[in-house]
C-alpha cells in the first residue's frame, strides 16, 4: 500500500529529529494522535498538534500519560494508526499501557526522546538508559520491538517503518530516539508518497460467523476486524481464547503467552536490521546504536588513522537484538567494544550474544552528553594492543 | 567547501541564537547541497545563561554531530563568550556583538571582528533582530555557506510578515561586515 | 409457536453463560436494562461500542455481544475517548465500577467531563470493591465495614452525581437497580444524547458489601431500595450525598446542552483556520 | 420450558431457564402480578429457581426478565407479535 | 548599622540565586508571600515542610530553605499525604503549578480533598505550562493559544476553586500575584487552618501565556489584575470561571469546617476499638 | 537495633505468605503503609490495615498505586519505614516512583506478589515473569535490591531482611513474591522481638551547618536527616550535587548516577544471598528461585533417585543477581538447567553469568499454574545424558 | 506420622473448603508439629465452580509444596468430583457428601465413605457448617493429624462465638464417622 | 547599596540588589509612595533595575520587597526596630 498523500510533505527539509518523527507517523498514515508534553519530546506533539488539523487527524493533548497510552489504543481498535509520545517519567507511567498492547496485539506506537535519568534526571539532556525498560518495564511475559535511529532523516524513514512492524506484528513498537538526536537539525528529504511503503492493517477476510479474533495462522499474527461491522469482538487483557474470552488456566495462558513471544522470537530474522561499518576485517568491533553510533563513527576514524583495525556494528531495530550476527562478527574480533549512554545496558545482550568469543568492554556514560570519540578511542587502542 | 567546518554561535536565551544557527544551517543544507547539523544546548539555559547552537557543515556525509573545536565562533553575550571560547580551535574566526562582549583575553591567533549588533538593531526599530544582524555580519566574513544560500534561508525561517525587517538588518550586518573586511584588507 | 427466546440474547454473548456474577449481584440487571435500552430505541447494535475496566462491573464488555473491550483499571475512558476519536460515527459506552471510575480513574472521568467527549458512562456503584473481595471504595459509606477498613471507613466518600455534575457532564442521573423502568429509560436517552452522560446505578452486591455489613441478602437490598429511594428529580447535585443506609436521591438531575469536544473543536479551528480547515466529523446531529 | 398449563385467557407466558437461575428472587418479589413463586426443590447447582405459581395471571411483561440478573426469565406477550411495553 | 537584609532572605536558599525563574514571572511573588505569611504568623520555620511537583512552579520547594521535596510532575499531593501521616506535628504545604496540580494530579487533588487530608496546598495557575514552554493547561482559556493548540483551545478548562470546593476543601481563595497582602494573609489563615485548603495565585508567565497569546509583559499581566480583579468573597464557586482576559473573580470563597482525615480516623476507630484503641496524633488542636 | 515489640506478634503461627509478609514489615518497624487492593496481594494490605491500627500505625487505601509508591516515600522522609504492595498492573503503575526512590535514595519497599501477565493476564494464579521489570521497569540506570522468598516463613523472615536491605543501601527494595506463595499457608514461627534485628535508619551526626545530605563516604551511602530538625535539605528527582540541588550537566550525572549503581554493584558481596543444595557433586546444575525453587527440590530428589547428580543453586537475593558463585559451580556442570515460571528471564542473566562455561537450558512455563517437576525431570535426564 | 500425606477438599465456593483445610493444616503444624502446607486454587471459581484446598502434611520439611497425587479427597460438590478424582494415589480414601455427590465412576481401589453432611449440618440449625461436619468425617476417618489438634486448630479457626456450633457440627460428622468405621469392621 | 542621600524625616529607606533585579518594573508600578524609577542604566545583565528617585517618600512598606519576583528590592522602616506592618 503506498502512502496517503495527505500525509506526506514532500521536498526536502531542514528538520530536527523530534519534527521529523511527526513527519514519519503522518507519512504513515496516523490520524490520531494523544500526548502529554514532556521534555524532550515535546516538540513532537507539537508538531502533531499543529499538522494534525490540516491532513483531517486530531490530536489531543490528554490529561497523563496514562490516558494518552490507553486512548491510542482505543484509536487503533478504531480504526486509526496512532502514537504517543513522551520521555522517561512519562514512559514509566506507560508501562501497564505497553503491556496491554502486547497482550492485545495492538499495533501501536511508543515514542520515548530519551533524557537523562533516573527520575526526573537531566531533562533537557541526552541518555540512553531507558533500553532495558524498552524491553522489560511492564509487567509478565512479552515482546516488543524498538527501533533506535541516529538522525532526523532516520527520525522520518523509520517511523514509518516502525508503524509498518507495529501492522505487521501486532505488536507496540518502541520508537527510542534521544534528546540529541530528537533536537539535532539536519537535511530529511520526504519522498513523494508513491515511493513511501506502508504496511496495511491485517483485517480479516473471514465472514463474523466464521472470524475468530486470536486465532493465528502459522506467522502467528491473528487478523483483525472492522469495528461495526457485526463481527462484535472481544479485546481483553485478560488471558484469553481465540475467540478473546477470558480463560483462567495455565493451558490458556501457554497457548497465548507463548505465540505472543513467538511471533516475535521466531520471526526475529524478519525484523532485525543493523549496519555494519569496517567490519570485514575488524579486530576491535564496536558496538552503539542510535546517536552514539554517530560519535562511534568518529572514533572509527580516528581509530583506523591509527592502523587499529576496527568495525562498527550498529543496531537499527535493537529489539530484538540482532545477536547472530553480532556473535559470528566477535568471532573474528580480539575484543568487543560497547559504547552506550548509560552504565551499562545492551552491553548484557552483547555479552549473552558474544557467549565468551571475545573480551566484551563496556564504555559507559552516564548521559548528559555524548561520548567523547578520544576517549572511546582510548578503550579501543588500549584492547587493541 | 573542501572540508568540515565547525561553527558556535552563543548568547543569553531569547537572543535568538538558534534561529542564527538554523538560518546557516538551513543554507547549508537546503541551499548549498552541503550536509549541514545543527544542534544546540537547550535546558534551563534558555532562560539567560549561556545558550549556543552549533552547526557543522560538511561537504560529505556527517556522522558526528558535534562541534567540539569551533572553526568559526560567534558570540552574543558576555557569559558565552567565557564559556565557549576556551573551545575554539587555534586560528579560529571569533565574531562578536561589541557592547555585550569583551573578547578579553583573546586566545593567540584568534581572529576577532567585533560589531555593534544592538545597535545597528535598535536602528532598525527592533533590538530582536540582533541575531539577524550578526548572522548578515559572519555571512560578510565567510564564505562557509553561500550568500544566496543564507539569503534564502532567511526568508525561509522567520516569521511571515517580517522577511523585510530581516533582510534590513541582515544587511546592515552585512554590509558592516563588509566594510570591515576592506578596511582590515 | 417456535420457541420463544428471552429478548435480551441477542445482546448477549450466550456462549459465555452462565456469567461470573454472584446470585443476586445487581450488574446482571443493569445489562437487562441495557439492552431493553438498545430495542426500545431501535439502536443499531453494531453502532455501538462498549468499553468497561476491570472489575466485576468491568466483565460487562465481555458478556455483551457488540465491540467491546476489557481495558485496564481506570482506564475504560481514555480508551472510550480514543475510540470515539477515531469513530465520532460511533456511540461509545463505558460499564464499570465506581472503584474503576472513580477511585483509579476519576481524573479521567473528572478530565473528559470538562472536556465534553461524546460518550456514556454507567457506574455501577455498589459502595465497594467486588472484583478484589470488599475493599474502602471511593462511595463507601463512613462507617460501613470494608477489608481495608476493617473498623469502619473513616474517609469522606464521593457523591459521584455531584462530581459528574461539577466537572460538566452533560447529563447525570442516578437510579438503582430496583428501577428498572427508568434505568432503562436513562440509557436510552444517553445513547440519543450528544456528550459526555454519566449514570449511576446503585446496585446490591451481595456477597461482599451486604454480607460484610451484614445488610442481608439481594433482595432485602432490592427492597431497601424500593422503600429508601428519593424520586430527585431535578435536584441540586449537591445535595445528592447517600448516607450509609439512608434515603438514596435518584433521579435525573442534570439534562443540559453544551458543545462536544470534537464540536468545540470545529468551532475554535473553524474561526482560525478558516476555509483552509476541513471540519472533522463528530456523530452528532443537532 | 414454558409452563405447562394456560388456563383461560392468559395475556402472557413467563418461561424460566432453571438451570441458569441462581434463586436471588428478584421476580418472585417484583412480579406486579404475583404469579411467581420459588419452587421447593432445587436445580442442579443448588438454588431454588421460581415457579410460575399462577400463571393464569401473567400479562407477559417481562419485568421479570428486566430484573433477572441471570438472563434465567422472561415474560412473553400472547397474541400481539412480540410488542414491546414500556412506560419508562 | 548593620547593612540591613531583605526579609525574605532567611525563608530562601540564598546559595541557590538567582532562580531560573524568568523576568517578570510571578512565582517569585508567591514566595515573598509566603515568606511574609511564615513571618507574621511566626511560624517555626522548621515546623513547615514543603512539597512540589514538577514544573517553573514546582520549583518552589527548592528555593526555600526549609525541609524540602521536589518529587515527580503531579504528585506532590500523595507524597505531601504520606509525609503528613508520619509527621502530623508538621505542617505540610504543597506548591505547584495547574498542570501538575490539575492536570496530571487532578485525581490526587479530589481526593485528598474529599478525604480532607491536612495539607495546604498553594497553585499557581498561569493558565499554561510553563516549565515545557507553553502546552495547553486544564486551566487555558477556550481560544487561548498553546503550543499543543496552536489553533487555540477548545477544551472546557476547569474552574479551579469550584473543582476544589466540589471535592470537599474546607478552604478555597483565589488572589493574584497582584494581591500581595491578601494573598499573605490568607497563605496565614491556612498555615492555621486544619485540613484541605487550596489558594489558587493567579501569576503571569509573560515568557510563554503572555507572549504567545499577545497579552504583553508581566506588569501589562499584573495591571491587567488590578483592574480585571473582581472581590467576590463567599462567592457561590459555581461562578468563578475565569473567561479569556475577562474580569478574575477573587477572594476567599470556601471557609468551612470539617474534620480531618486523621481526626475522622481516630473518631470511627475508637468507636469501633474502644480503649484497644490509642488514637493517632493528628497534628490538630481544635 | 532490635525490633519494636509492638510490632511483633511471637509465636507460631499458621500464616499465608501475603499475612507472614504483612508480620515482616510490622516487626521491621513498618508504621504507615499505603496501597490498592490488587489480586493476588492484596490479603497483604488487608492486614495490615486490620493491624496497624493496633499498633499505633496507619495505613491508608490510597486513591491508586501511583500515589501509594510515592505516598510511601513522603512518609519515609517523614522518618517512618514504610512499604506499598501490588501486583503486575500495580506494579507496572509504580514504575516511576521506583525510579523516584532510587534516585533520592529513599529506603521503601514494593511488594510485589506475582501473578499470571502480561496485562491483566490471570490475576488469581501464579507467575515470576515480573523478575526483569523488578530490574528494569523505570527509565534511567539505576539499582535495586530484589528477593524471592519461597515460603510463608521466608515472606516474614525476608521482609524484615527486605526494610533492613533499603535502610542499609538506601535503596527500594522488590520484595518479589508470587501468588503460590502469597496464598500458600504454612507454619510461621515469630521469634520475639530482642531476636530481632533491625537496621536503624542511618542518620547524619554532622549539625545542621556541617550536612550536605547527598555526600556519601567510602559506602557509598550518604546518611539521611531528621525533618524539622533545621537540616532543611532538599530532595529531588533531578540529578542533583551533594547538597541535593539540581545540576544540569553531565558531570554532575557522572558523579551521582555513578555512585547510585556503584553502591550496590560494588557492595554486591554484601547483599548477595543463595542456597545450595547437593551443588558439591552436581553435574547438573539446576538454577531456581522463589516457589519454583521448591519444586525443583521435588525434581532433584526425583534425580538423585534416578542417579543423576543433579544439584540446585537458588538465588534468595535475585538482584544483585550471584552470578559469581554460579559460575563457579557452572564450571563443574555439564549443564545448567533454568527453572522460572516465565518465557526466560533470569535465564538470561544465568547465561550472561555461565558465559559458555556450561549450556545454559530454559525450562520455561507461562505460569498459571507451577511446573511439573517430573517434566523438569525430564530435561534433567535429558541434559545428563 | 511416617511419611508425606496428600490431602484435598473440594467444593462449590462459599462452602467453606479453604477454612476446612486451614483447620487441618493448622492441627498439624501447630499442635501435631508436622510440617504443613495449605494451597488453595483461588480465583473466579471461588464464585462457584470446583474450589479446593490442598493441604501437604509431612514428618519433616515439606519443601514441594503441591498435591499431585491426593491420598485423601473430600468433596462436598459434583464437579469437584469430577474434577479432582482423577487426580488420587491409587488406594486413596474418598469422602463426600452423599446428598450433593455421586461418586462415580469411582476409580477401582479406592476406599470411599458417604456422609448425609448437609442434613447434619441443616439439624444444627445451619446449612453454612457442612464443612465442619466434613472436617469431623475426616478426623474419623484418618489419623493424618491427631484428634486433638484438630480440635484445637477447630477453635482457633472459626469466628468467635461460633465455637459451640462449630464443634457440635465437628461432633457429628466425627461420630457418624466411627459409626461407619465400626459398621465396615 | 542603600540610597545615598536621605532628605529631611524618610520614614524608610529602599535597598535594591541592582545585580539580581531582572527589571520587571513591578515595585516601580506598586510603590504606594512612587519612589521608584527604572534607571536608565543597565545592569550585567542587561536590565534596567529601579532606583529610589524620590527616596524621601519612601516610607518603608517593603511593598515592593512583597512584589519583587526575584527579591531584588526591599524596603526597611528607620527609627522603629524591624516592625512589621501588616494591614492584611
Ligand atoms: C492497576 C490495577 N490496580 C488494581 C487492580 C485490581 N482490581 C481489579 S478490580 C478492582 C476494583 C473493582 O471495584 P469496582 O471498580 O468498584 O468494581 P466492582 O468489582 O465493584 O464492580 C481492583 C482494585 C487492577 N486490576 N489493576
Ligand atoms: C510524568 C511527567 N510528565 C510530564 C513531565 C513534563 N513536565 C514537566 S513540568 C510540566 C508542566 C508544568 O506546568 P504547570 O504544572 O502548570 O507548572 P508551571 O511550569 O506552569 O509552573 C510537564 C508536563 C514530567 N516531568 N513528568
Ligand atoms: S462480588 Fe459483588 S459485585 Fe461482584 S459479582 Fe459478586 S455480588 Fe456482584
Ligand atoms: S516560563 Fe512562565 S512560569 Fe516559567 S519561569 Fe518563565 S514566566 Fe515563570
Ligand atoms: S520588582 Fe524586583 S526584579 Fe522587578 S524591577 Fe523591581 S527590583 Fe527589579
Ligand atoms: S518600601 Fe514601600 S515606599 Fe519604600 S520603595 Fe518600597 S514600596 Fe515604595
Amino acid at each position: 500500500m503506498k502512502a496517503d498523500p495527505k500525509g506526506v510533505l514532500t521536498g526536502t527539509h531542514f528538520l530536527d529529529g523530534d519534527h521529523a518523527c511527526c513527519e514519519g507517523a503522518l507519512a504513515a498514515g496516523c490520524r490520531v494522535a494523544f500526548g502529554y508534553p514532556i521534555t524532550p519530546s515535546t516538540e513532537v506533539v507539537e508538531r502533531i498538534a499543529s499538522r494534525l488539523p490540516e491532513v483531517g487527524g486530531v490530536f489531543l493533548q490528554m490529561e497523563d500519560e496514562i490516558a494518552s497510552s490507553i486512548a491510542i489504543q482505543g484509536a487503533v481498535w478504531g480504526g486509526a494508526r496512532s502514537m504517543t509520545v513522551s520521555s522517561g517519567p512519562g514512559i514509566s507511567l506507560m508501562m501497564e499501557h505497553v503491556g496491554l498492547a502486547a497482550m492485545t496485539e495492538t499495533p501501536c506506537v511508543f515514542v520515548n526522546v530519551q533524557r537523562g535519568g533516573p527520575s526526573t534526571g537531566l531533562p533537557t539532556l541526552p541518555g540512553q538508559a531507558d533500553m532495558m525498560q524498552a524491553r522489560w518495564g511492564s509487567h509478565g511475559d512479552y515482546e516488543i520491538i524498538a527501533i533506535a535511529p541516529n538522525s532526523p532523516q532516520e527520525c522520518f524513514d523509520l517511523a514509518i517503518h516502525a508503524f509498518n512492524l507495529a501492522e505487521r506484528f501486532r505488536v507496540p513498537v518502541m520508537f527510542m530516539m534521544d534528546e540529541s538526536v530528537g533536537h539535532m537539525t539536519e537535511k530529511v528529504v520526504i519522498p513523494p508518497p508513491d515511493a513511501i511503503e506502508i504496511e496495511p492493517r491485517r483485517f480479516t477476510q473471514e465472514p463474523p460467523e466464521k472470524y475468530l479474533p486470536f486465532a493465528a495462522g502459522p506467522d502467528l499474527v491473528p487478523p483483525m476486524a472492522p469495528i461495526g461491522k457485526g463481527y462484535r469482538f472481544h479485546v481483553t487483557g485478560l488471558t484469553h481464547d481465540e475467540r478473546g474470552y477470558p480463560v483462567m488456566s495455565a493451558e490458556a495462558q501457554e497457548k497465548l503467552v507463548h505465540r505472543l513471544v513467538d511471533k516475535i522470537r521466531t520471526r526475529a530474522d524478519e525484523i532485525e536490521r543493523s549496519q555494519e561499518f569496517m567490519t570485514e576485517d575488524a579486530e576491535v568491533l564496536l558496538v552503539a546504536y542510535g546517536i552514539t553510533s554517530r560519535v562511534v563513527q568518529r572514533t572509527l576514524q580516528l581509530a583506523r588513522q591509527k592502523g587499529i583495525k576496527a568495525g562498527l556494528f550498529r543496531p537499527v531495530v535493537v529489539w530484538p537484538f540482532p545477536g547472530k550476527r553480532l556473535r559470528e562478527l566477535a568471532r573474528k574480533a580480539k575484543a568487543v567494544v560497547v559504547v552506550e549512554l548509560n552504565y551499562g545496558q545492551m552491553v548484557l545482550e552483547v555479552e549473552r550474544a558474544v557467549c565468551g568469543a571475545a573480551p566484551v568492554r563496556l564504555v559507559p556514560h552516564g548521559g548528559g552528553a555524548l561520548h567523547d570519540p578520544e576517549q572511546v578511542l582510548k578503550v579501543v587502542e588500549e584492547v587493541a594492543r | 567547501m573542501k572540508q568540515r567546518v565547525e561553527l558556535k554561535i552563543g548568547g543569553f536565551g531569547g537572543q535568538g541564537v538558534i534561529l542564527a544557527g538554523m538560518i546557516m544551517g538551513r543554507g547549508a543544507a537546503i541551499h548549498d547541497g552541503l550536509d549541514a547539523t545543527l544542534t544546540q544546548s537547550f535546558g534551563p539555559e534558555a532562560r539567560g545563561g549561556a545558550c549556543s547552537a552549533q552547526v557543522v557543515l560538511s561537504p560529505d556525509r556527517n556522522l558526528y554531530p558535534c562541534v567540539s573545536h569551533p572553526d568559526i565562533l560567534v558570540v552574543m553575550s558576555q557569559p558565552a563568550y567565557d564559556k565557549f571560547i576556551g573551545e575554539v580551535k587555534p586560528g579560529a574566526l571569533l565574531l562578536y556583538e561589541e557592547s555585550l562582549v569583551k573578547p578579553e583575553p583573546l586566545p593567540p591567533g584568534v581572529k576577532a571582528y567585533g560589531i555593534p549588533a544592538t545597535q545597528l538593531a535598535e536602528e532598525l526599530g527592533r533590538r530582536m533582530v540582533l541575531n539577524i544582524v550578526m548572522v548578515g555580519f559572519l555571512a560578510a566574513l565567510t564564505d562557509a555557506v553561500s550568500l544566496e544560500a543564507v539569503k534564502k534561508a532567511l526568508a525561509e525561517s522567520v516569521p511571515k510578515g517580517t522577511e523585510k525587517l530581516n533582510l534590513d538588518a541582515f544587511q546592515k550586518g552585512f554590509e558592516y561586515g563588509r566594510k570591515l573586511v576592506a578596511q582590515k584588507k | 409457536m417456535t420457541q420463544p427466546r428471552n429478548p435480551v440474547e441477542p445482546f448477549l454473548r450466550m456462549d459465555r453463560m452462565p456469567h461470573i456474577w454472584c446470585p443476586g449481584c445487581g450488574i446482571g440487571v443493569v445489562v437487562n436494562c441495557f439492552a431493553r435500552a438498545m430495542l426500545e430505541s431501535k439502536t443499531d447494535i453494531d453502532s455501538v461500542q462498549v468499553v468497561s475496566g476491570i472489575g466485576c462491573t468491568g466483565r460487562i464488555a465481555g458478556y455483551l455481544r457488540m465491540d467491546s473491550y476489557h481495558t485496564t483499571h481506570g482506564r475504560a475512558i481514555p480508551f472510550a475517548t480514543g475510540l470515539k476519536t477515531a469513530r465520532p460515527d460511533m456511540k461509545v459506552v463505558v460499564f464499570s465500577g465506581d472503584g474503576d471510575l472513580v477511585a483509579i480513574g476519576g481524573n479521567h472521568l473528572i478530565h473528559a467531563a470538562r472536556r465534553n467527549v461524546d460518550i456514556k458512562v454507567i457506574c455501577v456503584n455498589n459502595f465497594t470493591y467486588g472484583m478484589t473481595g470488599g475493599q474502602v471504595a471511593p462511595t463507601a459509606p463512613i462507617e460501613s465495614v470494608a477489608t481495608t477498613s476493617p473498623f469502619g471507613v473513616f474517609e469522606q466518600p464521593f457523591n459521584l452525581a455531584f462530581l459528574a455534575d461539577s466537572a460538566g457532564a452533560v447529563y447525570v442521573a442516578r437510579w438503582t437497580t430496583y428501577h428498572v423502568r427508568q434505568l432503562a429509560k436513562a440509557m436510552r436517552e444517553v445513547l440519543q444524547k450528544p456528550g459526555f452522560c454519566f449514570v449511576e446505578v446503585i446496585a446490591p452486591c451481595p456477597t461482599i458489601y451486604q454480607r460484610r455489613n451484614r445488610l442481608g441478602d439481594a433482595l432485602d437490598a432490592m427492597r431497601f431500595y424500593k422503600q429508601q429511594s428519593k424520586l430527585s428529580e431535578g435536584a441540586d447535585t449537591r445535595t445528592l450525598d447517600i448516607p450509609m443506609q439512608g434515603p438514596i436521591p435518584v433521579g435525573r438531575f442534570v439534562n443540559r446542552d453544551r458543545p462536544t469536544l470534537l464540536e468545540n473543536m470545529n468551532t475554535v479551528l473553524g474561526k482560525r483556520l478558516g476555509a483552509k480547515f476541513t471540519p472533522y466529523p463528530t456523530g452528532v446531529t443537532r | 420450558m414454558a409452563e405447562k398449563e394456560k388456563p383461560k385467557k392468559p395475556k402472557g407466558e413467563v418461561h424460566v431457564n432453571r438451570e441458569v437461575c441462581k434463586g436471588c428472587g428478584f421476580c418472585v418479589e417484583f412480579c406486579p402480578s404475583h404469579v411467581l413463586a420459588l419452587d421447593t426443590a432445587f436445580n442442579r447447582k443448588g438454588y431454588h429457581p421460581p415457579v410460575a405459581a399462577k400463571p393464569e395471571a401473567c400479562n407477559g411483561c417481562n419485568l421479570c426478565g428486566l430484573y433477572c440478573p441471570d438472563f434465567a426469565i422472561f415474560g412473553v406477550r400472547l397474541g400481539k407479535a412480540e410488542e414491546d411495553s414500556d412506560e419508562g
